[in-house]
């Protein structure tokens, strides 16, 4: 606000000049080029080399399963191969001929989807509520949402199936979706919070204070604020969803079962397909990976539930 | 204790910069004495910590040499250089207490423990701390964290210097005025080397024997407080130093008279012949406001925006032919209904292309 | 025009804010001055009606607005942390509250950009706040502020964050760019500099209570207790414990000068500022009193000196350069006459006489 | 500032209240109701009080699965948690290896636990797997389906496989959030590498390193399907852990009694645990006084 005049005249005065503000930016992260932790001791090769041996570690048993689901069965039972000598799509085929297969994918997908969708829209407006007001019971709901995510899957499995056979639910995508919802909502809220949280209050206030109502205020300012997080929650309602087995196998007959309960099916199927029980697992893994390089960015702070 | 020498000192935090614009600190070649007590002022952005992180080794210059004495540090880490610092925001260690905190730097290089345990107990009392000393950090308020973080730099009596990157940010008020006074007591004492970083002004003109006054990346003037506040060596450090700023006026100079806002002062010294219009800079403190009529020739209307009685002095905001003038006058003065400026002839300093020109001989 | 009548508010076992009366007129620019807890956050929020007085009313022109809500009250609120809708760009954020007002398009484009080149944003228009530097940032808030032309403008501590020569600038910008809305200002700050350079109004505050309301000079030259006086003065003001014997003032075995007769006798702490302490020895009836020298500080065109004189630590600030060595002994010269009075219970007995009075 | 006080929030919380306490009370009292309960069949149930909590309490059965879960979620804890923090302290903090390490380690996190157990299946048999056949290679007689020690070495290594990443990825996410102002400070002290991580990054992980701990602790407790895949809960029953049993006992023999018994009891124990677990870790090094935010 250098002004008019005498104050103009003064020629250098700090007007917005972007040039101020790229510097003040680099100047607010100061020493980003010499590595934290540089000069404490550790050499950096020898630190590369502990995360690269683990990446490998974590890679062999999946090298193996691809490696597999590109092989023949007598390939895999006769030889010891590194690599597929003889490559072949043969096992994918099996899997996307037969509906009983692929069919297990697409009910996997739509009770994830249904799950983390019903998680997320009752997990948002409670993780506000928690995050923003204290009110008569509070910390004992918390904690007791917090504890139905300690109850052993097992437990529930049977109680589950008679709770839905009352009501003809067994066998559909909604009730698996459901069951998870007991799993992933504590979860969901506990990460929204975690957002939410960090989103200073004075926000809330400033747009209420400038007439917006809660409705329009929560979904045009604030949800876009914690985006990230809802992603994040999202990427964990999905994630458990899609690698639970015990619930979804028990309250799925054939209509709705899951692709990994599918899979169970060739483990004791005769003379064992190898070759198309790899190939399936390794369908498996696609939508995870899928799901991680869409995040990625988030992960960090997602594991961090929004504070630390 | 050293004195510290910057030897063509630059730093861009772009790998390859093309221009002046992509450098956060443009050349600066100074040497800070041994024992002195200097304060790095400007507006955000002006590379202040950069080069205050530069010194301290946290980062190394694009290019340029550092020097404790005679010794080239440009390549040492900061922990070898043996300077302490200061953040802007308190750094503790929460699992300590607070005496722990203070001990941990010098159980870190290996000072006896006696000695540690008497250092300790002496930085506790001169902090106000001693109370304290046995709780753990992490419980404490701003403020005290704060005084702990400056515990730590202080604690250490070999430094070759401490660094303050603007240290009482986070203190309330009237904390800041105690905080302040007892650095300078602690400068006194031990005689460190001390450099602080800060925007604001009072701090820095109060703490330091020496002010360095950056803006964008460049070194626009060093001095005392009183060279800085006298002849502001750049219009803006006549802007940036002093509450209200400088005043800067269009005008011309001719021999040893100007022209400013028609009339012609005599400032009594000889100006080299300067064809170009220049400008003149008054500090509000060197403007008496009069009677119109008693004013005399030197006397420039002056129309009063506002009076700003501050208790201790008063703020006149005006205008005169040429632009907007502040003065600043006695508490008990009031200001007359027809108003004029006058000049302090003595006080008046000249600039071309916003550099002091300074008079003949 | 704001009435707060007997205002209370408790959360709860702890009082935040205590029997705040005040009336603040239209079109008028209030100083809320405490440190950092006194309340001044509070009493705003009250004023704003994010939170509710448990006890007291808040009247608006006169009408109670306690059973409003803040969506339907004609405020606007600048926090100090730099508050802005990150998603939003700035002008997007600056045409927010009228967005929400249903304005018309044209509307809406005319007020932000008269808003954005008051406050030096048209050049960031399209920029997201976080991509800003602190100043700008706070100047989309305010440039907010300003469109919504609200009835009751409450600025928290708006200038704390900021660097210290754009503080000045924009401080000498804000009451303008608000007085012409016409709109009650209330500016809540901790440094008692920044109240007098703002003028209007100050309420002081401590503890949850309004000490004092009146004209900022005049809550300052004449404060009604030690505790305001202590709140409104920087540098620290000067006390020492003082005993009235007959005529006289004494500190210690000193004689500090004659004593306002109708006072009884007894124990006072008196009070002078420290502009007021000269190391010059002038003016007629003054008084010499022996220091010790403690630290010096100049500023180029003042010095500050910190003395001790016995248990007391003073401070003389006296302008131009003054070199003095610490441990030094000096004599410091002060007018009786500038002396502040307070009783035993810190309340105000006598003030220094204002040259502008005597006028 | 503290939050305001407003019994309105239950509004927002409703939903969630609702969708949980039909999943999770519902059955819940189901399992309570069996467990208390005896039947001859025909739904024909009579009270039978404590007695079917007294005679799992007292199986042999009943007690080794829960000595293996105990045993098998320390040794994960003691690998998992140390391995985490290092690795999490090894890795990169800025730069496209960040996201590939990210991305990579995350993978088995994502994949099926049934299809993890078949990965390791695979992976471990000496005849096809390039585990089994690389020990045998170098002369190690490996038959997890035989060798007790051997079935329990290969179901760890396939949880560390599995879960280890998730401590990374918490313990990545706490280190990453710490200023950068605390190492410089730090290296301006003197500090030693080791005094930077006890000093600094260890406090700032507490609360990550919690969540960690609790995960961890609940999940290895909880562990079903990926042994269940991969050694079937043998040789014999040393792979049989507490929730194997259940699933056998109540759906496979359809003892409902006991089983639910079992469960409130499982149930009971992990929540036991987890409790002890947060007590402990957030009163680590913490006055009264002065609790972290975290605790709530």
């Amino acid at each position: 606000m250098s002004g008019e005049g005498a104050r103009g005249g003064a020629g250098a005065i700090p007007p917005s000049t972007s040039a101020e503000e790229a510097l003040e930016r680099a100047e607010e992260a100061p020493a980003k080029e010499s590595s934290p932790l540089a000069g404490l001791g550790g050499n950096s090769r020898l630190k590369a080399l502990v995360p690269t041996l683990y990446i490998v570690f974590l890679m062999l048993p999946i090298y193996w399963l691809i490696n597999m689901s590109f092989k023949h069965n007598n390939e895999i039972v006769s030889t010891f191969t590194l690599f597929p000598e003889n490559p072949t799509l043969d096992n994918y085929r099996v899997i996307f001929g037969d509906p009983s297969w692929y069919g297990g994918y697409i009910d996997s997908l739509i009770y994830v989807v249904i799950n983390t969708l019903v998680s997320l829209s009752v997990a948002l407006p409670a993780a506000y509520a928690f995050s923003r007001y204290r009110f008569l019971g509070d910390k004992h709901m918390f904690f007791w949402l917090l504890t139905n995510r300690m109850a052993p899957p097992a437990v529930f499995a049977l109680p589950f199936f008679q709770l839905y056979s009352a009501f003809g639910l067994i066998d559909t995508h909604v009730a698996v979706a459901l069951a998870h919802c007991l799993f992933n909502v504590p979860l969901a809220v506990w990460i929204l919070e975690g957002f939410m949280s960090g989103v200073p209050r004075e926000i809330d206030e400033t747009a209420f204070v400038d007439g917006y109502s809660f409705p329009r205020f929560f979904v045009k300012i604030f949800i876009p604020l914690i985006a990230s997080g809802i992603g994040v929650a999202a990427f964990f309602c999905f994630m458990f969803s899609w690698v639970e087995l015990l619930i979804a196998r028990t309250l799925t007959v054939t209509d709705a079962k899951p692709i990994s309960a599918v899979m169970t099916r060739t483990n004791s199927a005769t003379g064992l397909d190898w070759g198309v029980l790899a190939a399936a697992g390794v369908l498996t893994i696609i939508p995870g990976a899928l799901v991680i390089y869409f995040v990625r960015n988030y992960i960090a702070k997602g594991f961090a539930l929004g504070r630390v | 204790m050293a004195r510290i020498t910057l030897d063509a000192l630059a730093h861009s935090y772009s790998p390859n910069p093309t221009g002046p614009a992509d450098y956060a600190l443009k050349q600066i070649d100074y040497a800070w004495e041994d024992g002195g007590a200097y304060a790095l002022l400007g507006p955000s952005g002006c590379g202040k910590t950069t080069l205050l992180n530069i010194i301290s080794g946290l980062l190394s210059p694009s290019s340029g040499r550092i020097l404790f004495d005679e010794r080239d540090v440009t390549g040492l880490s900061p922990e070898r250089r043996n300077i302490a610092q200061v953040f802007q925001f308190p750094v503790i260690y929460d699992t300590m207490t607070v005496a722990e905190n203070l001990a941990f730097p010098l159980l870190n290089r290996g000072v006896e423990r006696a000695e540690v345990d008497k250092r300790v107990s002496e930085m506790l009392e001169t902090l106000d701390l001693t109370t304290q000393a046995r709780r753990r950090a992490r419980g404490l308020n701003a403020d005290e964290k704060q005084k702990i973080s400056l515990g730590r730099g202080l604690v250490r009596y070999d430094v070759n210097a401490i660094l303050f990157d603007e240290p009482l940010t986070v203190i309330d008020p009237h904390m800041k005025w105690q905080l302040r006074t007892k650095l300078k007591e602690l400068h006194e004492q031990f005689a460190h080397t001390m450099i602080y970083v800060t925007h604001d002004q009072t701090e820095a003109l109060t703490f330091a024997d020496k002010v360095v006054v950056m803006y964008e990346g460049e070194v626009v003037q060093i001095g005392t407080p009183e060279q800085l506040f006298d002849e502001p060596e750049h219009t803006f450090v006549g802007y940036f130093i002093g509450s209200p700023g400088m005043n800067i006026l269009p005008g011309r100079i001719e021999g040893s008279t100007v022209t400013v806002a028609g009339r012609q002062i005599d400032l009594g010294r000889d100006y080299p012949a300067v064809e170009e219009p220049i400008e003149i800079g008054i500090r509000p403190e060197f403007v008496a406001v009069r009677e119109a009529r008693e004013a005399g020739t030197s006397g420039v209307p002056m129309s009063v925006r506002t009076v700003e009685d501050i208790g201790r002095y008063k703020i006149v905001r005006g205008e005169i032919e040429g632009g907007r003038l502040d003065a600043v006058i006695d508490e008990s003065d009031s200001v007359p209904t027809s108003a004029a400026a006058v000049f302090d002839p003595a006080r008046i300093n000249v600039y071309r292309d916003s550099h002091l020109l300074r008079a003949r001989g | 025009m704001l009435e707060l009548v007997d205002v209370g508010k408790q959360v709860g076992g702890e009082t935040h804010i205590a029997d705040v009366s005040l009336t603040l007129e239209t079109g008028s620019l209030n100083i809320l001055l405490g440190p950092t807890l006194a309340g001044k956050t509070s009493l705003m929020r009250l004023m704003a009606g994010l939170d509710k007085p448990t006890r007291g009313d808040i009247l608006m022109n006169g009408e109670s607005v306690l059973g409003r809500s803040v969506r339907k009250r004609s405020v606007a609120m600048v926090y100090q942390q730099f508050i802005n809708y990150p998603t939003l760009t700035v002008y997007e954020n600056i045409a927010s509250p009228m967005r929400i007002a249903g304005r018309d398009r044209g509307t809406i484009e005319s007020k932000v950009r008269e808003a954005a080149e008051l406050l030096k944003l048209e050049e960031l228009l399209d920029r997201t706040p976080l991509n800003l530097s602190g100043g700008q940032q706070q100047r989309t808030a305010l440039a907010r502020a300003l469109v919504k032309e609200a009835e009751l403008v409450l600025l928290d501590e708006p200038l704390a964050n900021l660097d210290y020569k754009l503080r000045e600038e924009l401080r000498e910008e804000l009451p303008r760019l608000f007085a012409r809305t016409g709109a009650i200002l209330v500016y809540a700050t901790t440094e008692p500099h920044e109240a007098l350079l703002l003028g209007g109004k100050t309420a002081t505050m401590a503890e949850g209570r309004v000490t004092q309301f009146g004209t900022t000079i005049d809550v300052y030259n004449r404060p009604h207790d030690l505790h305001t006086a202590e709140t409104f003065a920087d540098p620290p003001l000067n006390t020492a414990p003082v005993r009235k014997r007959g005529t006289e003032l004494r500190l210690g075995d000193r004689t500090l000068g004659p004593a306002p007769e109708s006072l009884p006798d007894g124990d006072y702490t008196v009070a002078i500022r420290p502009h007021h302490v000269s190391l010059q020895p002038g003016s007629i009836g003054g008084l010499s009193l022996p220091v010790r020298v403690d630290s010096t500080e100049i500023t180029g065109s003042e010095t500050f000196i910190h003395v001790s004189m016995g248990p007391e630590s003073w401070v003389v600030l006296t302008h131009g350069v003054h070199r003095v060595d610490k441990g030094q002994d000096l004599s410091i010269h002060l007018d009786p006459a500038q002396f502040y009075l307070f009783d035993a219970d810190g309340l105000l007995v006598r003030s220094p006489r204002r040259h502008d009075e005597a006028a | 500032m503290d939050k305001p006080f407003d019994n309105r929030a239950w509004f927002f919380v409703l939903p969630v209240f609702v969708l949980v306490a039909i999943s999770a009370i519902i059955p819940l009292m189901t399992v309570v109701n069996y467990s208390f309960q005896d039947t001859f069949g025909n739904n024909v149930f009579f009270w039978a009080g404590f007695e079917w909590y007294a005679d799992v309490l007292a199986s042999d059965r009943f007690r080794s699965a829960l000595l293996r879960n105990l045993l098998f979620s320390a040794i994960i804890l003691l690998i998992e948690i140390p391995l985490g923090i290092a690795i999490a302290l090894c890795m990169p903090r800025k730069g496209v290896w960040v996201s590939v390490c990210l991305v990579l380690m995350a993978l088995p996190l994502l994949i099926p636990w049934n299809v993890v157990g078949t990965i390791w299946q695979v992976f471990g048999r000496s005849d096809i797997g390039l585990l089994g056949r690389s020990l045998e290679f170098v002369g190690i007689d490996f038959n997890y389906g035989q060798s007790a020690i051997q079935s329990w070495i290969i179901v760890v290594m396939m949880d560390v496989w599995h879960w280890t990443s998730l401590v990374v990825l918490l313990c990545y996410s706490g280190l990453v959030a710490i200023p950068e102002a605390y190492y410089q400070a730090a290296r301006i002290d003197g500090a030693s590498r080791w005094k930077v991580f006890l000093h600094i990054q260890l406090p700032k992980m507490q609360r990550v390193l919690l969540i960690a701990v609790l995960l961890r602790f609940m999940d290895s407790f909880m562990i079903y399907t990926e042994p269940f895949v991969l050694t079937g809960g043998g040789p014999g029953t040393t792979t049989t852990f507490l929730s194997i049993d259940l699933v056998k006992m109540a759906i496979g023999q359809f003892d409902l009694g006991p089983a639910a018994a079992m469960s409130i009891i499982y149930f009971l124990i992990i929540l036991l645990l987890s409790w002890v677990f947060y007590t402990v870790m957030t009163n680590f090094g913490v006055n009264a006084a002065d609790r972290p935010e975290a605790d709530r």
